[in-house]
């Protein structure tokens, strides 16, 4: 174990404090460069705010026969299980914990959002977010294999599911050159966890919000928070995984990782909103007989660069 | 605390985990619920194994291959049981056990 | 308590606006909408989202109820505006929001309607209201079984919302969906009364038509349904056949009559099993009264804001926006040329979208020649300007036969893409569009 | 090696304990089946808990990500399949309850009589720095044949599940010469059309 965690540097709560700030700020930075590219800049950096503080004075909705317990749980497990992601990804060269196994902490993180998302469908006990439900649950399981891929291939590399190891390797080249097709899968499966634009089908109009059809008041805030969070997360992890994290020349380190997330996001965005929605239907065909055997023939490219000594 | 006593807590939990599920196992009628019981018996032992290798041989990684051994089984025992629940329902539009009595042999 | 007003203010500063435009307040939509885009005012999607319920025109009875239906499922704060004439839209929403933001006036007796407080109460609230039902062994309720509520915003009828608890019956009575639903907690937990109908409904999709013993609503036995047997006095979950050869749990569901990019009244009456629809069937709110036709006078405009509410259900933003923009400006006549161009620009961007070509192409071919993305290029070409060919009219028999056997996703971009307004429901032309 | 076992820690697993068995209980408890899919969900994320204090970083992260697959699939399939799935008609689908009980209680008295007259050999061994490390050397080395296994068994675990699972082969969709250029399925995906 080289380096030191920010848990151990700072201390605990300074750092999980940290940490949380900082995924509410890449949150706000999501949500903001996605109301830039939608509706224009006027009042962009304000917007997001405005509206979370409207969601603070609106009441909590209830519905019949809601389950409440779970979905109040959903609801609260959402915004968690994103921040508990950003956990593993490096800020200034640390992350808030180290494990072993970061990458697939990050994994198992995604899945139990994936687990939330559908409470939170099913909670309200209406037609509509269960729907949606039901459209996360394919869409989740079609890209969670692509995902895992994905981060393993990184892993695979570095030699370590270690992700301090993953940026510490990256000091010659970064891993987006060998292993593009992986960077690509990994932002856009975030986003289909994230059911965020083009995957945005378990939310959309067309089921009237689908599993936030149903959402006022903190409920609705807390999911859609923990939505943009998590994109940021994500971003920030590409950023890590594949652009070589807080490596630059001139500015420092955590300037340049923070610089190559806001690139990734307004990537994301800057894509995603000139499609519309994908229906799950097409696109988790798409999940299974492309994404997953591309994702396994980078992973044996790399793999064979790995024997080649191409990383060492 | 000793070491002993620490690794006597857990393996109790994992045989309050193991009873639990057994129960639920024998005594559950619905062939998902079935499965829970399973899985919860798995899941003890989960437990008992990585209390094993911490406690016992933290030095040899027999323990933890035997985890994820458990692991794998769950992972099987879900996907099979609840194919033959499909074809089972598909076939007979049942999904309670005690229906499939005249399967008996 | 300056500061909270301020803070107040502030938030609500752009309220999320709910449309409802009855039949014939198309154009006023239209103004309305240019307006909420100038005031940088987003569009909710459901009641649960909305702060300001904005009902445009004189809607008919069916609909007002179920526009009633829908204010109830608004949480506080929120506002109803009835916006009548072009004229006064801004007026009308200022005065919305002005309302919106003082705290005292938001209560739910403003209107002196009877506000299902159960639905919009908090939790110690509803758990008073279960508690006062008083049914032993209402466990049911807590853990979120029963009643599927909310099931289509504004969900037409609200049948079966019996407060006393009693029988009520389920879905042929009319309106839409909304079935199993009561408000006091009562009637859909229908074991322990034994009374009347009752449908209580599953999550799974799942449409435990549960049997009365009393007789009322006898739904479902002509569904071919399989009976599971009797537990705890009461049948199980009805099945229905599907798709995938399995008979799983059947849901009955209503859409509409108040969807995004919906035709408004117009209510779909289905059964759900998953998200696939069968034994779909169509009817409009308020069908015996409906008003005559409004002719469209600008068919480049309509064109528009037909391709606009296709975006919206598609989930496209950006491009309803540049269409709902246009349109607009096709329509007020200021800088026709800018306006052509966008509207130019849009429809290029649409009709060529592979993306939109790959994701909803293939839907509803089924009847009469193309499929939705055939109609909705028709739409582009008409609002770049270009003549079409007429399509033939289609009932809305055709269209749920269409509808049968789709997913709710693909069977909402289906009614998107036709152009179904109110009088087709007698005479049913498509409006011809040269 | 206690020392590596702090006071928090043993709380903490002595906590998340009692919160796996609890959850355990509930599970054949609760009405709502989705309360009691996550009720094992919870059961499982407790033991990924213990086994995160034990040190096994990996397999808890790894117990966590494939339960929660597991219990999401599981939750669909129940209300799928359950005509009481969310606690509508509260009703008991046990058969031979009592004899179960005992079942499951005698089993657990006899492990726990187990458990605790056992002496325990409790070593001060070397502990691997990683232990994530250790399995996987351990599976890709000594062990393989554990995870050679283990890979055939999935592999014809999809196969089997898959040909049990759907009603319909290459015949139905392709037509009976399989000579058909498009696949006649429900609902066409992404690919073909």
């Amino acid at each position: 174990m080289p380096e030191q965690t920010l848990a151990e540097a700072w201390g605990l709560a300074p750092a999980v404090l940290g940490v949380v700030g900082l995924g509410l700020v890449l949150g706000l930075v999501v949500a903001v460069v996605d109301r830039v590219v939608v509706f224009g800049a006027s009042g962009a950096a304000v917007e997001p705010i405005r509206s979370s503080a409207r969601l603070l004075v609106e009441q909590r909705r209830t519905t019949l026969a809601a389950d409440r317990l779970l979905w109040r749980i959903g609801c609260v497990a959402v915004p968690t299980l994103a921040l508990l992601s950003l956990a593993v990804v490096p800020v200034a060269g640390r992350t808030l914990w180290s494990t072993s196994a970061d990458l697939v902490w990050f994994n198992a993180m995604e899945a139990l959002l994936w687990a939330a998302v559908w409470l939170v469908g099913w909670g309200p006990n209406a037609v509509h977010a269960l729907t949606g439900g039901y459209r996360f649950l394919a869409q989740g399981l079609a890209y969670e294999l692509p995902l895992m891929f994905a981060l393993i291939t990184a892993g695979l590399a570095a030699g370590s599911l270690r992700t301090t190891d993953v940026v510490a390797a990256q000091e010659g080249l970064w891993f987006v050159v060998t292993m593009p097709v992986a960077f690509v899968i990994f932002v856009a499966s975030a986003a289909a966890f994230a059911f965020w634009g083009p995957f945005a089908a378990p939310a959309a109009a067309d089921i009237a919000g689908g599993v936030t059809s149903e959402l006022s008041g903190v409920d609705r805030l807390l999911v859609e928070a923990g939505r943009a969070v998590f994109l940021g997360a994500s971003a920030a992890m590409a950023a890590a995984l594949f652009l070589g994290g807080d490596s630059g020349p001139w500015l420092p380190g955590p300037l340049w990782h923070l610089l190559k997330t806001l690139a990734v996001v307004a990537a994301l965005v800057w894509v995603g909103r000139r499609m519309p929605v994908l229906r799950p239907d097409r696109t988790v065909e798409v999940g299974w007989m492309v994404l997953v055997p591309l994702t396994l023939l980078q992973a044996l490219v790399v793999a064979v660069l790995v024997l080649n000594g191409f990383y060492a | 605390m000793t070491a002993e006593l620490v690794l006597q807590i857990v393996l109790t939990v994992a045989a309050g985990l193991i009873g639990v599920g057994l129960f639920g196992a024998l005594s559950q009628q619905t062939i998902v619920m079935v499965m829970m019981g399973l899985e919860l018996v798995l899941n003890g032992v989960l437990l008992a194994g990585g209390a094993a290798w911490y406690f016992l041989a933290p030095e040899l990684p027999d323990a933890q291959v035997l985890v994820v051994v458990a692991l794998v089984v769950m992972a099987v025992e879900m996907a099979m049981g609840f194919a033959v629940t499909v074809a089972f329902y598909r076939a007979r539009q049942l999904d309670m056990i005690d229906m499939a009595s005249d399967l008996r042999g | 308590m300056d500061l909270i007003a301020r803070v107040r203010n502030w938030a609500l500063a752009r309220p999320r606006v709910l449309l409802v435009d009855a039949p014939g307040a198309t154009t006023l939509r239209w103004s309305v909408e240019a307006e909420l885009d100038r005031r940088g005012w987003p569009c909710a999607v459901s009641p649960a989202d909305t702060d300001l319920l904005v009902v445009l025109g004189e809607p008919g009875p069916e609909l007002a109820e179920a526009v009633d239906v829908l204010w109830s499922q608004v949480p506080e704060p929120r506002r109803r505006v009835e916006v009548q004439g072009t004229g006064d839209v801004a007026v009308a929403l200022d005065q919305g929001r002005a309302a919106l933001v003082r705290p005292a006036e938001s209560g739910t007796k403003e209107d002196g309607r009877p506000s299902p407080a159960s639905l919009l109460s908090n939790d110690e609230d509803e758990d008073a209201h279960d508690e006062g039902m008083g049914h032993a062994g209402h466990e049911g309720m807590d853990h979120g079984g029963g009643g599927h509520e909310g099931m289509d915003h504004g969900g037409g009828g609200h049948e079966g919302m019996d407060h006393g608890g009693g029988g009520h019956e389920g879905m042929d009575h009319g309106g839409g969906g909304h079935e199993g639903m009561d408000h006091g907690g009562g009637g859909h937990e229908g074991m322990d009364h034994g009374g009347g109908g009752h449908e209580g409904m599953d999550h799974g999709g799942g449409g435990h038509e549960g049997m009365d013993h009393g007789g009322g609503g006898h739904e479902g036995m002509d569904h071919g349904m399989h009976h599971g047997g009797e537990v705890a006095g009461l049948p199980m979950a009805m099945t229905g056949p599907d798709r995938d050869g399995l008979e799983l749990d059947v849901l009955k569901v209503a859409l509409g009559p108040v969807l995004p990019g919906w035709p408004t009244g117009l209510v779909l009456r289905a059964e759900l099993q998953g998200d696939v629809l069968t034994s779909a069937e169509l009817t409009w709110l308020d069908a015996g009264i409906l008003p005559a036709a409004q002719q469209q006078s600008d068919s480049q405009g309509a064109a528009l804001d037909r391709l606009a509410r296709f975006l919206d259900v598609a989930g496209w933003p950006t491009a309803a926006r540049d269409a709902r923009r246009a349109r607009d400006g096709v329509a007020e006549g200021a800088d026709r040329d800018e306006a052509q161009r966008l509207a130019k620009a849009v429809a290029r961007r649409v009709s060529r979208s592979r993306t939109l070509a790959w994701t909803a192409g293939g839907i509803g071919r089924r009847g009469s020649g193309g499929d939705a993305l055939d109609r909705v290029r028709r739409w582009c070409d008409m609002a770049s300007g270009q003549p079409v060919e007429d399509l033939p009219a289609m009932s809305l028999d055709e269209v749920a036969a269409l509808v049968e056997g789709a997913e709710v996703g693909s069977a909402r971009l289906l009614v998107a893409s036709l152009d179904l307004s109110p009088v087709s429901a007698v005479s049913a032309p498509e409006h011809l569009h040269a | 090696m206690l020392s590596d076992l702090s006071g928090w820690a043993i709380t903490a697993v002595a906590v998340l304990g009692v919160l796996s068995v609890a959850a355990g209980v509930a599970v054949f408890v609760v009405d709502s089946m989705a309360r009691a899919t996550f009720a094992l969900l919870a059961s499982f994320l407790a033991v990924a808990g213990i086994l995160l204090a034990l040190d096994l970083v990996y397999l808890a992260v790894v117990t966590a990500l494939m339960m929660t697959i597991e219990m999401a699939i599981m939750a669909v399939f129940m209300i799928m399949f359950m005509m009481n799935p969310a606690g509508l008609m509260p009703m008991t689908m046990v058969h031979n309850a009592k004899g179960s009980a005992v079942t499951g209680a005698g089993a657990f008295v006899v492990l726990v009589v187990g458990i605790w007259t056992i002496d325990w050999p409790t070593r001060d061994t070397s502990r691997p720095a990683d232990s994530t490390r250790q399995l996987g050397e351990a599976i890709m080395g000594s062990h393989m044949l554990v995870m050679l296994v283990i890979g055939i068994g999935l592999f014809a675990t999809i196969l089997a599940g898959t040909v049990l699972a759907t009603a319909r082969g290459r015949y139905d969709r392709f037509g009976p010469r399989l000579d058909s250029q498009r696949p006649d399925d429900p609902v066409s995906g992404g690919l073909r059309r």
